[in-house]
């Protein structure tokens, strides 16, 4: 099953990497103009549940990488072999200096609490996405914190540690 | 002092007050006030006095008799007590409307109608002073414009069918008798057969039934009763549905007497147990209905037919006992329900609205009318200390002695319908979180207070004291026949199980006493502004955390197939059904006059043909 | 325990009633809640202490913090914690909420609770043992006895130091205060 | 006179005593049946005690009014019921007037409740008097039915009647009203399958959930007061009294400990399902029973 979906690709897209590390996952890596292309032809192809939406902060070579991993939702009914069962994994690049992509949420509705995620925790911010507002944190941070250059520790120290233990007046 | 000045008194009051609204509104309203404070006066001094007198005006020879005994005193004094302070009410409910000199005029012809009709002699005096109250009260009911037209429209076309009834029953009564006074009628009438006896009695009781808003004919009255201004709906149903109890107990008991009554058909056919199973049914329908209105004065107006429906088992039942708690129960309603409908009236005054999903927490910024609806509505659920548990009791005791269980559980169940929708008023009303746009409310006006207070003292006097009203309405029973129960000031005294409201009173006092030291034993409470309650650590929001609607909804999900209001359905069908026949006739009568000189001419013609024809002539 | 012995109940009904009547409000803040079923149900039964758990903090006078605190539950913490009536003492459990526990350099836990709201027992561990807890219970009970688990007292004598660590740590707060600082509304009694 | 005054005076006291012992008793049956070992019989007390000493927060005068209404409402009820040959305040009104005093109760806690202006309390009242409304139909056919069985309202002559003939139990009609008066006990009692509106998980104990300490010790008192005179009118009315207060006891002991044992075990009904299920059997039962005491009683 994977064998035709990798020529598939290979022949529909010029500059795009496809690799089978196991034999129920392919990995492909695409430059950002075609990404939402890739990813309306494979949803078409019939991976129309979109699982997860990651970013990784590769902070040595300067450039965070978003990861789409989309499923066949009805892949575990009994008609598909075990074959069938695939897991598309799409890489791709971004530059860490000023992070831009492409909201996605027009073919995978599903994917804006995600987007909304990865630009409160890594500071991308995605055009054209509904509503960009936090999601979770409480605080306001400088460096968004899941960044790598984001120091916990000294966080920590100038925020929690300032907060004084609470003398008793009585003794 | 006799009886006729007092009538007019009472009209010429209502003349003058209106001549006098013409030049100065502050004049009108005082005159009104002291008019009707001058009736009670007037009515209270009869006391014991029974009179009759005739005058024969130029009316072609029907003389107006006028009579006064036991029963139409006590219907005068709470007749004229409840229209003074629906008048005190209405100073303020009214002060910047418009047409309030008509709406005093209306109101004050109101109440000497209904004097008029208690202390008519016959029949005739009886109909004329009927016709003038449901005309006056049509064009109450229809005082503020829009919806209200369409519910006096209704009012007024029942009430003109129950007169219409009335009308043929009188005049078949003079037809046989060929007299209308009532105190002749009495013997003469227990000589007639059976069939007709029948006969009077479904005329009458159509007539009066609809006024009463016995179960069938009930469709008029909550409409009515939800659009009329507030003090008007306080004497709509606290005295006007009452007439038709008057109207009842004078033609079961004074005109047909008590044998004649109970004699009618056999068993469970006759007259009176029809009666009663109706009285029953009249009491539970409505309740289920109350409990799921969403406005005020509907709920009320619902709850009136209920307990309208005591009222009726109470006269049909036929025993001592059963008279006087109906008796009582006409009194206790007149002033609770009066009560909640001028409470309800001060909350639509100062809030403006009456739906009871928008309403809450006014106990903080209304707390006279509060305590007064509260009072209202023990008396309304018949909590001991209140005079509506004494006639509730007095109706259960000889439904159960007499062996009719079933009639006693209609009546109790009801009294749980009761507790339901009357929870549901104080709770959405007063209860609960004030609403940030109620937060500017202030106190009712002191000529608001002032008959809601009256009011609240007076149901919880005769509630711990019942003798002082029974006393009378032993008076009233003995007079129609009946053995006289023994009654102390506070309750019955009889073997079969005696009633002591002064044992409850104490009891309750003397716990409660106890009860409020334990209570202060304990340690000190903190007051606690409104938004600091229990929300599960979160913040709880201005205005979205607590507010109640739809508040009995699985109940109401249980019996909504039972809901469809029949009666209402039956009545738009048939009024439907008689317009499309109008329509019908209409291309008959289509109005120019070409179509009618074609008639006569085609008329005239076959005239000649028969003529020529056969000749009959 | 001293629970049958009369004399003691007639010389101090009020020290006695509070500790062997603890109607305790267990808030789910982390992974401690796990260990609390077993604590109230058939093996380890915590009624026989006369614990019973409440529904509302109205009603209780116990409050077990079970695990880490987040920031956002702080503020439901002390929300609970202003909600319940004076005699209240609270327990924390396992090592999070003492010092941060394992998430000690986390950017939004919080790591000393007792800054914020004063604690009057801890249970150490990483998420302790139903006997840990009953061990906290009954030293719960010797604090009573010598009048030290005055936590509540602490609070409101030290309300604005309390309140002020409160408002560094979240921000603004939407509820005012419990002790207003002139101590005329509320009457601090 | 000074016995009747003696009367008034203990037996609040004596119902009191025996409605806490109640309490106690269904927590340890309750833990037994759990595997537990639960707590000691006087932990009521205890709590009681404990909640009289621990501050509470008010939410204005009707809060607290309410609350003292109801429990002044139980109290007096308890005035008007025989226990054992004590019957203080037999003379003025009867059954019926336990009837009507008996809603003082729940309509002082609503109004209470009201007051207190929370959404669990708000749901918890409406769910109160729905489920109050369904089981009052049957409880009213079957006191209607014992009512027009002995041809009296007021309850010390039941109770004279049965000391001497047989319980009303076991003769014909009664025997049907009875066994519905038992299936409804729980509901009046508000144990486990009906105790859907004081229902601590969903809605945060209903009435309750504003209740601080002196509130809460109230609000104890009063279910206390419930579980006896709810009790007590089963065991006046079906078993025939007893002599001595010590037969009451064990009589009311052995009717309330089944329903404790349906209470440990029986998840919550929904409202509806209450109240369906309480107009079906039940009602059934008492409206049979009802109508064979008219035939037969004539």
């Amino acid at each position: 099953m994977n064998k035709p979906i990798k020529e598939k690709l290979e022949s529909t897209f010029r500059d795009i990497q496809v690799a089978v590390p196991e034999d129920n996952r392919i990995a492909v890596t695409a430059e950002k103009p075609n990404v939402l292309a890739i990813l309306r032809f494979l949803k078409d192809t019939g991976f129309d549940h979109l699982a997860l939406l990651s970013a990784v902060d590769w902070i040595e070579d300067n450039c965070f990488e978003l990861c789409f991993i989309l499923t066949c939702y009805m892949q575990n009914d009994d008609e598909y072999l075990d074959s069938q069962r695939l897991h598309i994994i799409l890489k791709t690049k971004i530059p860490r200096v000023k992070p831009q992509f492409v909201t996605i949420t027009g073919i995978f509705p599903n994917a804006e609490p995600y987007e909304r995620e990865i630009h409160e925790l890594f500071g991308i911010s995605f055009e054209g996405h509904p509503r960009l507002t936090p999601l979770f944190l409480e605080r306001e941070y400088e460096i968004p914190p899941f960044r790598k250059d984001f120091d916990t520790r000294k966080y920590v120290e100038d925020i929690f540690d300032k907060i004084p233990f609470v003398m008793d007046k009585a003794k | 002092m006799t009886v006729e000045i007092l009538l007019i008194v009472a009209f010429g009051g209502a003349v003058l007050s209106y001549l006098l609204g013409k030049t100065s509104d502050k004049g009108r309203d005082c005159f009104a006030v002291f008019i009707s404070l001058a009736l009670v006066a007037f009515v209270a001094c009869l006391y014991g006095r029974s009179v009759e007198r005739t005058f024969y005006f130029g009316f072609f020879g029907i003389g107006l008799v006028l009579r006064l005994n036991m029963l139409s005193w006590f219907f005068a004094i709470t007749i004229s007590s409840l229209g003074a302070l629906c008048t005190i009410f209405s100073l303020s409910y009214m002060k910047d409307r418009e047409r309030t000199d008509f709406y005093y005029l209306m109101m004050l012809v109101v109440n000497a109608a209904m004097l008029g009709i208690v202390l008519a002699g016959d029949l005739v005096s009886f109909y004329v002073f009927w016709e003038v109250m449901s005309w006056s009260a049509f064009l109450l009911i229809s005082y503020n414009k829009g919806p209200a037209l369409a519910a006096g429209m209704k009012y007024i076309v029942m009430s003109v069918t129950g007169s219409v009834c009335f009308l043929v029953g009188m005049l078949s009564l003079y037809v046989f008798f060929d007299t209308l006074n009532i105190s002749e009628l009495a013997p003469a009438i227990s000589s007639a057969s059976g069939g007709y006896i029948l006969f009077i009695l479904t005329a009458f009781g159509i007539a009066f039934g609809i006024k009463n808003a016995v179960l069938p004919f009930h469709a008029w009255l909550p409409d009515a009763h939800s659009e009329a201004p507030a003090p008007f709906s306080a004497v709509l149903s606290g005295i006007l549905i009452k007439m038709g109890t008057y109207g009842f107990l004078l033609l079961l008991y004074v005109i047909l007497g008590l044998k004649v009554f109970l004699g009618l058909g056999r068993g469970l056919l006759s007259y009176h147990s029809i009666l009663c199973f109706l009285g029953a049914v009249t009491i539970i329908v409505p309740t289920f209905i109350a409990m799921l209105q969403t406005d005020a004065k509907r709920l009320l107006a619902w709850s009136t037919v209920g307990q309208a429906g005591y009222i009726i088992l109470g006269i049909a039942f036929g025993t001592n006992l059963a008279l006087a708690g109906g008796i009582f129960h006409f009194f206790n309603h007149a002033l609770f329900k009066a009560l909640l409908f001028l409470a309800v009236g001060a909350v639509e005054f100062r809030a403006g609205t009456r739906n009871l999903d928008s309403l809450g927490g006014l106990a903080k910024k209304m707390p006279v009318v509060f305590i007064g609806a509260l009072v209202g509505i023990c008396a309304l659920i018949g909590v001991p200390l209140t005079g509506g548990f004494v006639s509730k009791w007095l109706i259960y005791k000889t439904l159960i002695l007499e062996g009719s269980g079933f009639l006693a559980f209609f009546a109790l169940v009801g009294t749980w319908g009761t507790i339901l929708y009357s929870y549901k008023l104080i709770h959405n009303v007063f209860l609960g979180q004030l609403p940030e746009r109620h937060r500017t409310v202030e106190k009712a006006p002191f000529s608001m207070q002032l008959p809601v207070v009256v009011l609240s003292v007076a149901i919880l006097l005769f509630g711990i004291l019942p003798g002082i009203p029974l006393k009378v309405i032993n008076a009233i029973g003995t007079s129609f026949g009946f053995e006289p129960l023994n009654v102390t000031l506070w309750g019955i005294a009889s073997e079969t199980g005696a009633l002591n409201t002064i044992n409850i009173f104490f009891a309750v006092l003397i716990v409660g006493i106890v009860v409020w030291l334990l209570f202060c034993s304990g340690a000190k409470s903190v007051s606690v502004r409104q938004q600091d309650s229990y929300a599960a650590g979160a913040h709880t929001p201005v205005d979205k955390y607590h507010y109640t609607a739809e508040f009995y909804n699985p109940l109401y999900r249980m019996i909504k197939p039972f809901l469809r209001d029949v009666t209402d359905e039956i009545y738009y069908g048939i009024a439907f059904f008689l317009r499309s026949c109008a329509g019908i006739l209409r291309r008959i009568y289509t109005g120019d006059v070409g179509f009618y000189v074609t008639y006569i001419i085609l008329f005239l013609a076959f005239l000649i043909f028969v003529q020529l024809k056969w000749k009959p002539w | 325990m001293d629970r049958n012995q009369i004399t003691k109940w007639l010389k101090a009904p009020a020290k006695m009633a509070n500790k062997y009547s603890l109607h305790a409000i267990y808030f789910c803040t982390g992974c401690g809640i796990i260990e609390v079923p077993p604590v109230i149900t058939a093996r380890w039964d915590a009624e026989r202490f006369g614990i019973i758990p409440a529904a509302t903090p109205r009603q209780a006078n116990l409050f077990l913090i079970t695990g880490y605190v987040s920031v956002k539950t702080l503020r439901a913490i002390i929300r609970t914690y202003e909600q319940m009536p004076e005699p209240k003492y609270t327990v924390g459990f396992g090592s999070c909420p003492i010092n941060g526990g394992m998430y000690w350099d986390s950017y939004n836990t919080i790591k000393h609770l007792d800054k914020y709201i004063p604690i009057d027992g801890w249970i150490a561990g990483c998420m302790p043992r139903p006997e840990a807890i009953f061990i906290a219970v009954t030293h719960l009970w010797t604090l009573i006895e010598k009048d030290m688990a005055n936590g509540y007292i602490r609070y409101k004598d030290n309300y604005e130091s309390y309140r002020s660590n409160q408002e560094m740590a979240l921000g603004k707060l939407e509820w005012p205060p419990l002790y207003p600082a002139s101590d005329e509304h509320r009457g601090g009694e | 006179m000074v016995t009747k005054v003696m009367q008034i005076i203990f037996s609040p006291v004596l119902a009191l005593v025996v409605g806490v012992f109640f309490l106690g008793l269904a927590r340890k049956i309750i833990a037994r049946i759990h595997w537990r070992w639960g707590p000691p019989l006087v932990q009521p007390v205890i709590d009681i005690v404990r909640l009289f000493y621990q501050k509470s927060v008010s939410h204005g005068l009707v809060f607290d009014l309410g609350i003292i209404l109801s429990l002044a409402g139980s109290i007096v009820v308890v005035l008007f019921l025989p226990f054992g040959r004590w019957c203080p305040l037999d003379g003025s009104g009867g059954l019926l007037v336990i009837l009507y005093i008996m809603l003082l109760a729940p309509l002082g806690m609503a109004l209470s409740g009201g007051e207190g202006a929370n959404p669990n309390i708000s749901i918890g009242i409406s769910r109160k008097l729905i489920l109050s409304l369904g089981y009052e139909v049957p409880l009213l056919l079957v006191l209607l039915a014992v009512m027009t069985r002995y041809k009296t309202i007021s309850i010390m002559e039941v109770v004279n009647v049965q000391q001497g003939t047989s319980w009303s139990i076991i003769s014909f009609p009664l025997v049907l009203s009875g066994v519905s008066y038992f299936l409804i006990l729980p509901a009046i009692l508000g144990l486990r399958p009906f105790d859907v509106s004081s229902a601590p998980q969903e809605i945060s104990s209903g009435l309750m959930a504003e209740y601080g300490g002196k509130y809460l010790a109230l609000a104890t008192i009063e279910h206390a007061f419930v579980l006896f005179i709810s009790i007590a009118l089963f065991v006046n009315m079906f078993l025939g009294g007893a002599a001595n207060p010590i037969i009451f006891f064990v009589k009311m002991l052995v009717v309330f400990v089944p329903g404790l044992f349906i209470h440990a075990v029986f998840p919550r009904f929904r409202v509806e399902q209450a109240v369906k299920y309480l107009w079906k059997w039940p009602t059934l039962l008492a409206f049979l029973g009802l109508i064979m005491t008219m035939v037969i009683g004539g």
